[in-house]
């Protein structure tokens, strides 16, 4: 049977990414961040994940207004990036795995979870930065991977306990799933940052550390307040945190451990952290 | 609009982008949506008047985008995932965004988030910068 | 308050744009199934809606593979038709009702519905065809829509049971809406067709007659079967009955009669139906 | 795949559209999905084999389209609201598409979608049908 080695979470600000194409990781404004995966890359050299489930979200590159999904799966065979509007350098494709993906939308389905399944998706910093962060210098990415996108563009966006909630049907595919791979769950995004509005540059070192300490013990402390109430804060886009509790869900229900925790400000304009737990 | 985050209290300084803004924004968003390519960035570039006209941005959404007015572009809709495909062709990051609409100088906002990262609340760093800017501004 | 007049739900069929086009409603292979729609008339006159909730299915105009929703949800101010690959005459656009999909909208994601929200939305004769018949001859249509699109193309579909639940979400967010508008529930589609594979032709009265003995006084009866068993007895286009249980949930929870039905073995490959309910 | 519909017995004489259908026949659906405009359709009609290619069909696909075969399109994936795309650009409308997928003449298909009108079962109105044809096919 598949095998749940435990969750990777980490911030994917697009400035990062700049940051890994300069040769910045020794900076003293980039070392506190990028020292935070010493852990990370033992970590997963000792668990050897060969397939992860990302929830990530879109930034305006895959979907537009016109169509706008709260919860879409993919289930393709190949994820490429694209020039996202900055003209930066394209990251390296993904590849699919698209039986485990059908497996997991049928599950959902039937777990009444209306989700959107997309077998073109193009992924974009949000998915690609917390790769290159994991696995730096890699030809090819060691893992398949079956994307999830959550809407945190376009409120309504789903509640937290929603988003909780998904990711525990996830895990319960996973359970049903007759494969033998070994699966690492990631969570990108966040932690408290606001972009946008007079109040840009909105940081809340004490809700990130609520979120960081309920995360692994009690992801149920981190549903309770309305989309409004994270938005009042995280920051308007520091409710990517929704990737993390959605990450957290496919966990699983037993008991978690946090084995690893980075959290340094400022990244960009955000509070950046890193997480790993495992099952306990 | 009528959901339910209109009973909320509102959050200062903070624009939800929601169904009355998504409804509001299409066209400024659709055109920032078109930057994902290099030849559309190109293009308006190239004539903005002709490039916005393609998109029939609304008077207001045009004028925002004329003055390079961020708070503008969203007060007319805009989301800012969109519109920082738009001030990537100026070669701005989310700082000099911050920036411009918090009315500090970019070291100054950057000086604001630094002294997050040093222990000062929000609200501490927010104010000094404010004071700083009154002083010099 | 606005107030839900009732339900009107039909059949869909392709063939039937055609006959209308081509002036044939007396003919008569043609007038079993026109002289339904005599009742439509006199009780639309009578109800007087300005408003109408449709739920459809897209027949691949506005959807494709890339992006499949379960659930989709109109929220533009104008919804066009297109030529769906026959050449046929483009039917008139129609007036959405923003203001009314955007309180639908927050409330479903409220009530934990995962639905794609679609600024812009090609409708197709699924939702033409129901108006072309209920208003024939206006220059434009009497009312403004909140159209659904329910996935009746790509498996796993949304079971009768979710469906009916969405309809009974909207029957809530109706409740709350404090407009003063008549609304108008309309479900399209069915009934029992096939139009792929050997079994091609295959139709089911005794399925039918089931379905439309129990819609209007016990809805959940309609919400046994999985799908699988749905398809085995209504065939892979009959399915379509799907969107008549979302709109016989929009209704709402409160008793609902039965004032017109019609039914007529074959239009085209199907069973054509249609049916008239009120609030009892 | 494993979805929870493959523990079912299966129905005879159809094919649901599950995702290993739509991964397999993604391709064709693609090229029908292109059939909505016009111009895609003259572009087939003008130079099918560059059309195909231009999709990147796999071999069974373009075996299943240049034989005009339905069964063996959905065999290759392919999903029958698309197909129906393709038909019409021969002027093939779903009875049409019936009797190439039964073996029946048009006529005897509709004939036994009468039958069913009439008050036959599809059981019954099927086997006259399949009777017919084996008397004169
Ligand atoms: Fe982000
Ligand atoms: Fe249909």
């Amino acid at each position: 049977m598949a095998e749940i080695v435990g969750a990777y979470f980490t911030s994917h600000v697009p400035a990062i990414g700049g940051a890994i194409h300069k040769g910045l990781q020794q900076e003293p404004y980039w070392k506190p961040f990028f020292d935070g995966f010493h852990k990370v890359h033992e970590w997963l050299a000792q668990v050897k994940p060969d397939v992860a489930i990302v929830f990530n979200n879109d930034h305006g590159l895959n979907f537009f207004l016109d169509k706008m999904p709260t919860f879409a799966v993919g289930a393709a065979a190949e994820y490429h990036n694209a020039d996202e509007g900055w003209g930066l350098p394209i990251y390296k494709p993904f590849a699919g795995h698209t039986e485990l993906s059908w497996h997991i939308i049928n599950s959902l389905v039937e777990d009444e979870f209306d989700i959107t399944t997309c077998q073109k998706m193009l992924v974009d910093h949000a998915l690609s930065i917390p790769f290159e962060l994991a696995w730096p210098d890699v030809e090819a990415w060691p893992v398949k991977i079956v994307p999830f996108a959550i809407n945190t563009v376009q409120h309504p966006l789903p509640s937290a306990k929603r988003c909780l909630a998904l990711g525990q049907a996830v895990n319960r595919a996973l359970q049903s799933w007759t494969g033998d791979e070994r699966i690492v769950i990631i969570g990108t995004g966040g932690l408290s940052h606001q972009l946008d509005g007079e109040r840009a540059g909105f940081i809340n070192r004490d809700y990130d550390t609520f979120c960081m300490d309920n995360l692994s013990v009690d992801p149920a402390a981190l549903t309770k307040d309305s989309i409004h109430e994270m938005v009042r804060k995280a920051g308007t886009q520091g409710v990517e945190v929704l990737n993390w509790i959605a990450a957290r869900g496919a966990l699983g229900e037993a008991p978690v451990q946090e084995i690893h925790r980075n959290y340094h400000i400022p990244i960009s304009n955000t509070a950046a952290a890193t997480m790993l737990m495992e099952p306990a | 609009m009528s959901g339910p985050q209109n009973a909320m209290p509102p959050i200062p300084g903070t624009h939800l982008f929601d169904g009355d803004a998504a409804a509001k924004g299409f066209e400024l968003n659709a055109m920032c949506y078109s930057f994902n390519d290099a030849a559309n960035r190109q293009a308006f570039l190239d004539d903005e008047e002709a490039y916005c006209a393609k998109f029939h941005l609304t008077p207001q959404q045009r004028e925002a985008v004329a003055q390079r007015s961020v708070l503008g572009m969203i007060a007319a809709g805009g989301n800012i995932y969109y519109l920082a495909k738009l001030a990537g062709i100026f070669g701005l990051n989310v700082q000099d965004v911050g920036s411009m609409q918090t009315g500090a100088s970019v070291d100054d906002f950057k000086a604001m988030l630094f002294a997050q990262g040093a222990g000062q609340s929000y609200e501490e760093a927010h104010g000094a910068m404010i004071q700083k800017e009154k002083v010099h501004g």
